[in-house]
């Protein structure tokens, strides 16, 4: 197969082609946007002394932590509600910035469905959608959220085009959109192509690059959620090859956000791997992007009880803390209900910010076994680059489509089609994420033996056969509550 | 009119604009795991699309997967489009997420009455687990 | 000053002629308890499948932790009803224990007192004291609390005098009292000679010893819980001597809790620490005994809002699994406030247990600077034991006396009068407790270097001169909820 | 009746079987730092003790720290001993964990009125700081 895209940096003129043919028409509240110099304006005003790539920079400098709690209703007045009921009653001001979401429709473009489902909140007198629908709103109501919060927002825009969500976000002084498009596709998607998906995130990427050139420094997430069941190297992988790809378009902050294991030691490895070789791969191509690190709690089932989601909580963000990350994301003890309530989300960020005084400056000490760990994730990762680089002669996204192609680009669980999922992932004895399958992943030999061998050490501890039913129940075991 | 025999298959699948997959994923495995012909869509999953792999198989009953809280949204008119297909008693479950207000979680009656007037036979908590959903649904059928 | 105690096993005659003119005489419910040999079968049936010793020994072996909640209520009905709720709200019974303990006026051997809160108890509905008054109410009382749970039960008894408590505890079945003496008046007394307190532990270790010859294993607390603002090298010290007086009694098996600072590392070490010396010790004085580590939560002041209690518990549950340590004590969100209602401890034990299925068998993984933090408490520790050996010509019961007396055995808050009051703690950058000023101890230079060198750390930090007003501020550190 | 003339004088310490000192410390750092004549009692100090104390240094008010929740039962009279001792308008604060019972804590109204009623000036909740606390005394004696 031909690939056609390049990872390139969309000159002006594609840019504003594809701005005016394709993304500003998708909605009315497109019109809202269309004088880019003057949303820039707008957006470097509202942004003032709350602008998310200077206050992570700042907290990185400081070696402190920015809280990231979540948050997204189907009415504007709702979300605003909930910003100002959780800045009020913790202290998120101090460190902190917002991701708000949207709700699913949105993310598949489906704004119609968006709009049914805001009228049906008014009715229900109840937010019926799982975020906030920032296309249906435009761009006004986008600002009036910006100006009722002391802190950075960003937003969680789309799954497969996130485009005008981005284009309405940024222009209302939201600091942060998204690079992503394996993991997007992995997360998300069902039928796009890789090749599609990286030019419709070139896109985003670009109009980040466009505002940080204007003045407006533009830090989006580089991610790595996944599916929530996915190794620590495939996560690495996805964020180090997207680092390039958003690079090229002209971003120079990017918050390298990992889905966490909740292994201590492999979560560590994973985002520490993750900063260096992002660095590392940009510098090798001549890019110049100042990366910031952060941790999202577990993206798999939580447990339906709020004692065990404190936990869960604390756990997450003590791993993050430890780490060192500048980010810790929230989730809070509504996660296995529904959406976030403003209660929950405030109780998170008190129990996270106690955490951070309670453990000062700690971090996990340098020591042989992380060493390892990390040693054996760069391997593998490294293993993944060059092969996608000899692949795409050089060019980080033909060989991304060529690896998935392939299989040799592989993860176990995706609603994607292109996905081969030849690959299958195990816990260890101590809760690290192993494959039990390699599929076709060129995988180093002596980081195929580690993994063989720290899931051996399971077999022997639980005096039993490796087998295909553990793998299910470990996609379930943070969410069982002990009876 | 004749009851249908059972055929003991299934079609298992989240709905709507969802991407979460797991929860379908889990389910299919355990239902194979019980002798259940399965087809299992995925995630993203029109309804339409259910209906004809409901056809397909000659299912005894749909399982919908819903976790992003949209369930009761996405699941309007599912029965109607049953009927207009042929398919009037075909059981239909939903399970997960399905309500993203808190304050709707907490009414689970309120919930259960809303998927009944929507023509849903049974509808199951996040914690269900999936062989409680396989029990429940031989005992629907008469084969526990 | 002639010091007359030595650290020497009681005899039979010795232990009997206390028994019958100093103990059992102190209330009228000694008088159930005259009949050590009933006593002791009854007790051995009573604790059947829920023996405190063997069940940490369980553990132990297993590598997984015994859950310790802490409860007490006024009256029997009270108490018990609570040890069910959490019993039956929570997985304690799986692996667990209780901590139960009495009023404070039984402590100091006030039972009017304690009877007049019983009765105040009763006319208010409420549980008008801070813990079940076990003297008053006797052995048969004690029987049907022990009846009445899933788990074992430990007895935390005394300030200056658990002896009576302890004879009606271990006839109760319930298989733990405490061995204690520098602890004790450090933490809760005020005019008694040190002498005195080891003559009154010898008697209750030497109880614990003859229950364990009959056939009921006893395994007591041997605690460094004190002021709750110490050293890691004087908590450690504290354990370490008293096991060899409990040693010499004939205890057999010693649960060794210490207090936790909250630094990871420090705390680690710690109580790696304390188990490594109190062996060596035990050992090189001829005695055999089995030795097991727990971790108490944070002793000095809680914050008065749940999240931050939760972000407490969590932390502290934390740092004890990561050390591996068998026993996880535990608090509640009531710490602030009151004590501790049934349902905030069932809570905290979910917490922990959710803790225990998150993080497996994670352990702290060995590293440089815990081997230094290590090597600089036991340097500390051996320092101030082999002093005590040689003012006590070999006996550490005359050691620890004549210690005190000079002060160069030294602490820095405590009610009690005979210490001096020398030295004072402050903690470092990252929240390790260090000495601002040694006082007379005789700390090896090397470690009196790093704990300056740290202390300085902290200084460079926060950018100005250490000063008295920090080590109020570290007092309160923890209590303080971030606004 | 002349008024008696501010001393700026205090006793500080924990009342009856409560042996935790801390809180009691800080307030005397707080107390001496802020010019005043304080008396520490350290824990574990009987009515009898601090009302000695009190007649020694000639102080304007008695401190009572209480953390470990019997502080109702153990101020039971405490006024009445004042008064026999001549200290009949002297200022009782108490404060800390002074209520075993949680639903007593959260009714602290409640806490208030049995106070009161003992014939103590003010009850300061645990949360309250010392810095807070000389504040209040200073503004009761009217040297603020």
């Amino acid at each position: 197969m031909a690939i056609k895209i390049k990872n390139k940096r969309l000159t002006d003129e594609e840019f504003f082609k594809i701005r005016k043919e394709e993304v500003l028409p998708m909605w009315t509240t497109g019109k809202g946007v269309e004088n880019l110099s003057e949303c820039i304006e707008i957006a470097k005003e509202l942004s003032q002394g709350k602008n998310f790539a200077l206050k992570l920079k700042e907290a990185k400098e400081k070696g402190t932590h920015l809280l990231i709690p979540q948050f997204g209703r189907a009415l504007t007045e709702y979300t605003i509600e909930g910003l100002e009921y959780v800045e009020a009653n913790s202290d998120l001001a101090s460190s902190g910035a917002w991701l708000i979401y949207s709700d699913s429709y949105t993310r598949k473009l489906d704004f119609k469905s968006a709009q049914a489902g805001i009228e049906r909140s008014k009715k229900e007198g109840m937010s019926m959608l799982n975020g906030w629908p920032i296309v249906n709103f435009g761009v006004e109501e986008a600002r009036r959220i910006m100006k009722a919060t002391k802190v950075p927002l960003s937003f969680n825009s789309t799954d497969e085009d996130g485009r005008l969500a981005a284009e309405i976000a940024l222009a209302a002084g939201w600091n942060s959109c998204f690079v992503r498009s394996l993991q997007e596709v992995i997360a998300h998607c069902k039928n796009i192509p890789l090749e599609e998906e990286i030019r419709l995130n070139q896109y985003e990427a670009r109009l980040a690059g466009i505002y940080t050139e204007n003045g407006v420094p533009i830090c989006p997430w580089n991610p790595s959620n996944l599916s929530g069941y996915d190794s620590a190297g495939y996560r690495c992988f996805v964020n180090v090859s997207e680092s390039l790809l958003a690079a090229e378009q002209g971003v120079k902050y990017q918050f390298l956000e990992l889905g966490q294991n909740m292994n201590l030691i492999q979560d560590i490895a994973m985002i520490r791997v993750t900063e260096k070789l992002s660095n590392e791969y940009c510098k090798r191509f001549g890019y110049n992007v100042e990366f910031f690190t952060g941790g999202f709690p577990f993206l798999g089932a939580w447990p339906p009880r709020a004692e065990e989601a404190n936990a869960m909580i604390a756990w997450n963000a003590i791993i993050s803390i430890m780490c060192g990350a500048t980010g810790v994301i929230l989730k809070c003890q509504d996660e296995a209900f529904a959406t976030p309530t403003k209660e929950s989300m405030a109780m998170s960020v008190r129990i996270a910010r106690h955490l951070i005084t309670l453990m000062g400056t700690q971090k996990i000490p340098d020591n042989e076994a992380l060493r390892l760990e990390e040693a054996m994730i760069e391997a593998e990762v490294r293993a993944l680059m060059e092969k996608c680089l000899e692949a795409g002669d050089g060019d980080m996204a033909v060989g991304m489509c060529r690896g998935v192609e392939a299989g040799w680009v592989d993860t176990m669980l995706t609603p994607w089609k292109y996905n081969k999922g030849n690959v299958t992932v195990m816990r260890d004895a101590e809760g690290a994420v192993r494959y039990f399958n390699t599929g076709d992943i060129p995988m180093p030999p002596e980081v195929k033996e580690y993994h063989k061998a720290k899931l051996a050490e399971r077999a022997k501890k639980e005096g039993r056969e490796l087998n295909f039913d553990m793998v299910v129940q470990d996609l379930q075991f943070a969410s069982r509550i002990a009876k | 009119m004749e009851k249908r025999k059972v055929n003991k298959s299934v079609v298992i699948g989240t709905i709507g604009a969802d991407a979460h997959m797991i929860g379908g994923w889990v389910l299919q495995k355990t239902f194979k795991d019980a002798g259940f012909t399965v087809a299992f869509l995925g995630a993203v999953v029109p309804q339409q699309e259910f209906i004809n792999a409901a056809i397909e198989i000659n299912a005894d009953a749909i399982l919908v997967s819903s976790m992003y809280g949209m369930g009761l949204l996405d699941c309007e008119g599912f029965r109607g489009k049953c009927i207009e297909a042929g398919l009037k008693d075909i059981i239909l479950y939903v399970g997960g997420t399905v309500a993203a207000p808190l304050e709707l979680d907490k009414n689970w009656p309120e919930i259960e009455r809303r998927f009944r007037e929507m023509g849903f036979n049974r509808v199951f908590r996040v914690s269900t687990t999936a062989a409680e959903v396989a029990k429940t649904l031989k005992e629907d059928l008469g084969i526990a």
